[in-house]
C-alpha cells in the first residue's frame, strides 16, 4: 500500500502529468495556449507509432504464445461487456436518457491510447515485465463496444439509430481510422524487424519519447480543460461521480481476465488500465454518426475532461499495484 | 465577357459527416466541389475551437458546391437528410460563373 | 424545400482583434459564427503571407455570420466601432437558408 | 449604417498558378485580394485530398477579391486569360461593404 | 577585446547564424521557402520548453538566493524604463511621431526569447555560468514596457489609444499569452522535478536543442527578409541607426543593474541580453489592439529586420564580454 | 549477384520500406490516414537540411577534386539528355500523344531527393565510400530536364505552352523552390562548419534520421496509394512497363559516366539512383504552368505510383550493385 502511494506521489510529480496539469490550468485560466492540430495530429501518429513498434519488438524478442489469442478475446469481450454494466450503472444511478447513457457507455467500453502510453511508462518505471502484445489487444478493443452501444440504444429508443448507416460501414470506417492502421502496422513492422528495426528507429522512437509525451500531455490538457469549461454546466455531481468510478469499474471486470488469461505483472497492469480508460477520438466520431440526437458535450467531457485526468494521475499507479497483485 | 447564372451552396458541417455530405452531393449530381478548413465557431450546440479539439467530434468544415438551380431542390433534401439531426448550417446564394460547361 | 432569406456577413479581420470582433458579434445577438483561416493577403497596407510571419500582427482570419436582415444595423455598427481605425474589410450579401430556426 | 454595392470574385485555382493569378488581380487594379486554405475537392480532374499530395500540383486555393462593378470585366478577362486551360472555377457575387473608399 | 573578435567569428560561423542568414537571403531572393505556420509555432512552443525547463532545473541544482528578487525587480523596472528612453532618443533623433516612436518604444523594453535562447548557446560554449533563473527575469520582463509605451502614447496623442479596452484587460491578455504560459510553466516544472525530470526529458529537449534552434533560425531569417522586403521603404538611414545602436543603449543601461544584482558572468550576459533585445511577438499584437493607428511595419520592420539579426550577429559576442567585464 | 539478392531482401524488409509499404496499404483500403501537409512539408524540409549538411561536412573532411566539377557537367548533361530517350521511348511504345510524352519525360530527367535518401542509406549499410558532392549534383539536375522537355513539347505541338511565360521566369522560379534552397544552403552550411558544425546539430539531423524517414515514407506511400487509386485508370500497361523500365534506362545511361568520372563505388551508385529517379515535385508544378494541357494524373501517378516504390525497393539494391561494380 505504501509502495502504491508513493508511486502515485512519484507519478504526480513526473514530467509528463506536471505538463498535463499546466495545459489544463492554462485552458481553465483563459491562456490561449494550444500546440496546432496538425502537429497534435503528427505527434498522435508518432505515439501510435513508438508503442506499436516497441511491441511487436518485444514479440519478436520472446517469442508469443496462447497467451496473445486469449489477450485479444478477453478484451474484445470486455469491450463488448463494459457497456452494458456502464449503460446500467448510468441510468440507475444518474439523469442520463437512454441515448445518452448508451453513448457514455460506448466510451468506456473503448479504450485510449495515450492511457496506455502512460501506463507503459509508469510499468516501465518500476521494472515490471510485461508481453509486447498488448498493444494488439489495445488495437482490437477499440470497436466492440460501439456495437454493443448501437444495440443498447434502439433498444432505448428505435428511432435513435441515424437511419440509412449500416453497422458494418461504420464499423469498417473505425477499424481502418488512421490510428489503428498505424498501430497495428508499426506492430507488425517492429515484429518483422526485431530488435535490430529498432536499433535504427530507436533515436526516433525510443529516446525523445517521453519528450513528446509531455509535449502531446500538454496538449491534452488544454483540450481537457476547454473541455470543462465548455461542458461543466452540462455534468451533474453524478456524472463526475461516474466518471470517477466507472474506471475502477472496468478495472474491477478486467482483473479476473488479466488473471486468468495469466498475464505478467505489467502486462496485467496495461491489460486493467485499457479496460478502466475511455475513449475520446474514435468512439466520439463514431457517435456523432451514428447517433446524433446524443449530446459530445456530456460524453467528450466526461471521458477527456474526468476519466483521462483521473487515470493519468491517479488511476495507473492503482493499476498498477493492481497488476502486481494479481500477477506477483 | 459572357456569364451565367448559378447557385452557390455553402454547408458547414461535422467532419464526422463530412465524407456522407460529400456523397449525397454527388449523388444529386454537381459536378464538384470544394471543402475549406474552419478553425473556430458558435452556434446552438456551443463554442468550439479546433486547436483546443482532439479527433473530429464538434469540429466543423465548409463545403462550397456551384451548381446549376435545377439541381437545389434535390441536393437541399440530400443534405436535409443527412444533417438534419447534426450540428451544422447550410446557406445558397447567387452567383455568375465564366465557364457554364464546367458546372452541372 | 422551403428557404428563407438571410444576411451573410463576411469579416477579415486581423487576429490581435479577433476576439473583439466575436464579442461584437455575440453582443449584437447573432446566434453563430464560423472562423476561416486565411493563408494571405493584400490591401491597403500591404501585402503579407502567414507563413512568413511569426505572430498574429498583420495575419488576417475570416469570421462568417449568417444573422436575420433586422440585426444587421447593429451588428455593422458593434462590427464598424472595432475596425474603422484597423485594417480589415467587412461585407454583406443575400442568402437563402433552410433552417430558419437555427438563425436568430 | 450606408453600404454600398461592389462585386465579390472568387478563384479557386490551383496552387503553381496562384502567384500569376494574384499579378493579374494587381494589374486589373484591384485595392486588394485574401487567400484561403483549400482542405480537398472534385471536379472535372478528379478528386484531391491535400494531405495525401506532395507538392502543389493539383492542389487548389481560394482567392477573395471584393472590387467595383466596372472592374470586373477587365478582371475576368486577365482571370480567364490565365485559368482557361488550368483546373479552376471563377464566381462573381453581388456584396455590400461599410468602407467603400477601401476598395477600387 | 582580441577574445571578444574571435568570439564574434565563432558566432557568425556557428550553424544556427548560417540558417538564418540562409533563410534571409531566401527571402530575399523571393525564394518561397517557408517553415508551415503551425510547425513554426510548435517550434516556438519547444524552444520555451526547453529553455523554461533546463532554468527551472538549474534554480533545482543550486536554490536561489536574493539574487532571484533583485534580477526581477531589476528586470522589471529596465523594462519599464528603457522605452522612456527609446521614446526619447526617437523623438530627439528620427522622424516619427508620438504614437509611432511610442509603439517603437515598447518593443525595445520588452524582450525576446529566441534571442535569449541563442545568447544561452553563446554563453554555454564559452564555459560561463549563470543562473537559471534568468528565463524568469525573462517572462516579468514582456509585458511592463506596453504599459510606459501607452503612457507615452496617451501623453502625445490623448486620442491615440483605442477607446473602450482597459489596459488591465490588455496586460491580463499578455501575461496568459500561450508562450509566457508555456516558458513559466516549464520552468516550474524543471524546478520541481530537477534534475531527475531532465534525465527523463533530455533526449527531448536537450540534445537536439541545437538543432531545432537552427530550423527555427531559418524561419526566422525567411521573416526578418520578408519583412524587411516590405518594411524596408518605411524606413530611413535615422531609424536604421536606430535599431542598431538602440540595443546598446538598453545594454548599456542593464550592465550596472547587472553588477549591483551580483549576477554571475553568464548570468549578467543574458540579463544584458534580454534588456539589449526587441520584442516581436507579443508586443507588437498588443500594439495592434492598444494603438491601431501606429504602423506595424515600422515597429516589426525594426524589431524582426534590424535589431533581431544585429543581436543575433554581434550583439550576443558583445554581451557576452561585456556579463565577463562586470562579473569576472 | 546472390550479394544483390540479398541486399534487396534486407532492403524490402528496412523499417523505411515497410513504412512506405504500410501507407500505401492503408491509402489502397481507403484508411483516413495521413500526414497533416504542414507537417508532411516540413519533413522534406528537415531531410534537405539533413542530407544537404551531411554532404557539405563530408567535402570539408576530404576536399574535393576535380570530381565534383565533372559530376555536376555529368549530371546536368544527362538531366538534359534523359528527357529525350523518355520521349522516344514513350513515342514508339506507349500511346501518349506528344504534350503528355514531353511532361513525363521531364520527370525522368529530374530527381527525387527522397530516393537519394533513401539510397544513401542503402550505400552506408553497405559501408561503400561515396563523394559528400553527389547533393550538389542533386540540385544541379533538378531543372535541365524542364528546358529538354518544353523544347520537345513546342517540336510535337507549337501551341503547347502556355503563352505568355518566359522559360527564364520559370526556370528561375524552380531553382529558388524552397527545397533547392535549403538543399544547396545547408550544404554550404555543412562544408563552412565542418565537423565541428555536425556535432553541435548531429543528434537532430543525424541521430532520429532514419526514424524521421520513415514517418516521411509512410506518407510518400499514402501520396503513392491514393494517385495510384485515382489514376490507375489513366494508365496502360504499356505506361507501366515504361515507369518500371525508364529508371534502368537512365541508370544504363548514367553508369559509364559515373565510371568517366572516376566516382568511388557508393558515389557511383548515388549517382546512377539520381539518373533513374523521377521528380514528382518540382517537376509536376512546372509542368501545370508550362504545359498545362499535359495531364497530371499520367506523370504524377509514372512517377509517384510505379516508379518511385520501383526505386525504393527493387531499384536501389540493384543501383548500389551496380556502383560496385563500376567503381570497385
Ligand atoms: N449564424 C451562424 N453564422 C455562421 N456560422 C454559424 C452560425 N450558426 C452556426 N454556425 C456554424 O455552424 C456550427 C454548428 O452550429 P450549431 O449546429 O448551431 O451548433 C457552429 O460551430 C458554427 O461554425
Ligand atoms: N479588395 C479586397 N478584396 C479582398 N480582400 C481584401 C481586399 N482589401 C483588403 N483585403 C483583405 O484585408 C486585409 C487587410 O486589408 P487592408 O486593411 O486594406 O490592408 C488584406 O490583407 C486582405 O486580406
Ligand atoms: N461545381 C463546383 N463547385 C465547387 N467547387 C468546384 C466545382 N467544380 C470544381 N470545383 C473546384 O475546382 C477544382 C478544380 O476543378 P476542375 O477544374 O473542374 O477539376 C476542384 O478540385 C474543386 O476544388
Ligand atoms: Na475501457
Ligand atoms: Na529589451
Ligand atoms: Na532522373
Amino acid at each position: 500500500m505504501d509502495g502504491t502511494l508513493s508511486l502515485a506521489l512519484a507519478n504526480l510529480l513526473s514530467p509528463p502529468v506536471l505538463f498535463f496539469a499546466l495545459g489544463l490550468a492554462a485552458a481553465l485560466a483563459k491562456s490561449d495556449l494550444a500546440i496546432p492540430e496538425q502537429v497534435a495530429k503528427t505527434l498522435a501518429i508518432y505515439l501510435m507509432i513508438a508503442i506499436g513498434f516497441k511491441g511487436g519488438v518485444e514479440v519478436a524478442k520472446f517469442g508469443f504464445d496462447t497467451g496473445l489469442l486469449l489477450a485479444l478475446a478477453g478484451g474484445a469481450v470486455l469491450s463488448a461487456l463494459i457497456p452494458m454494466v456502464a449503460f446500467g450503472y448510468l441510468r440507475a444511478f444518474s439523469k442520463l436518457d437512454g441515448i445518452n447513457a448508451a453513448a457514455v457507455a460506448a466510451h468506456y467500453g473503448s479504450i485510449s491510447i495515450v492511457t496506455l502510453v502512460a501506463a507503459t511508462q509508469a510499468v516501465q518505471t518500476l521494472n515490471l515485465p510485461f508481453e509486447g502484445y498488448i498493444v494488439a489487444v489495445a488495437a482490437v478493443m477499440e470497436t466492440p463496444a460501439i456495437l454493443t452501444a448501437l444495440w443498447l440504444a434502439t433498444r432505448a429508443d428505435p428511432s435513435a439509430k441515424s437511419s440509412g448507416e449500416s453497422d458494418g460501414a461504420l464499423m469498417r470506417e473505425i477499424m481502418l481510422n488512421g490510428s489503428v492502421v498505424v498501430l497495428v502496422g508499426a506492430f507488425i513492422i517492429g515484429w518483422v524487424t526485431g530488435e535490430e528495426g529498432l536499433t535504427r528507429i530507436a533515436p526516433f522512437i525510443v529516446d525523445p519519447f517521453q519528450g513528446v509525451l509531455c509535449l502531446f500531455l500538454l496538449d491534452m490538457g488544454v483540450v481537457a480543460g476547454r473541455g470543462l469549461r465548455q461542458g461543466a454546466k452540462l455534468l451533474d455531481w453524478r456524472l463526475v461521480v461516474f466518471g470517477l468510478t466507472m474506471p475502477l469499474v472496468g478495472a474491477a471486470m478486467a482483473a479476473p481476465v488479466a488473471y486468468l488469461i495469466g498475464l505478467e505483472p505489467g502486462g496485467a497492469a496495461l491489460f486493467i488500465t485499457l479496460a478502466a480508460s475511455a475513449s475520446y477520438i474514435a468512439v466520439p466520431a463514431a457517435m456523432r454518426v451514428a447517433l446524433p440526437e446524443a449530446k459530445p458535450a456530456i460524453y467528450l467531457t466526461l471521458s477527456l475532461g474526468i476519466t483521462f485526468p483521473f487515470n493519468i494521475t491517479l488511476g495507473i499507479p492503482l493499476y498498477a499495484a493492481l497488476g502486481q497483485m494479481i500477477a506477483g | 465577357m459572357e456569364t451565367y447564372t448559378k447557385k452557390r451552396i455553402e454547408i458547414i458541417v461535422e467532419l464526422p459527416m463530412l465524407r456522407r455530405v460529400l456523397d449525397a452531393i454527388d449523388k444529386a449530381g454537381a459536378s464538384g466541389y470544394t471543402v475549406v478548413p474552419v478553425l473556430s465557431g458558435r452556434g446552438t450546440s456551443g463554442e468550439w475551437r479546433g486547436d483546443a479539439m482532439i479527433g473530429d467530434t464538434g469540429h466543423m468544415a465548409q463545403v462550397i458546391v456551384v451548381t446549376s438551380e435545377h439541381r437545389i431542390e434535390s441536393m437541399l433534401e440530400g443534405i436535409y437528410a443527412l444533417v438534419k439531426r447534426q450540428v451544422g448550417i447550410v446557406t445558397v446564394s447567387d452567383v455568375e460563373v465564366i465557364r457554364p460547361e464546367h458546372f452541372s
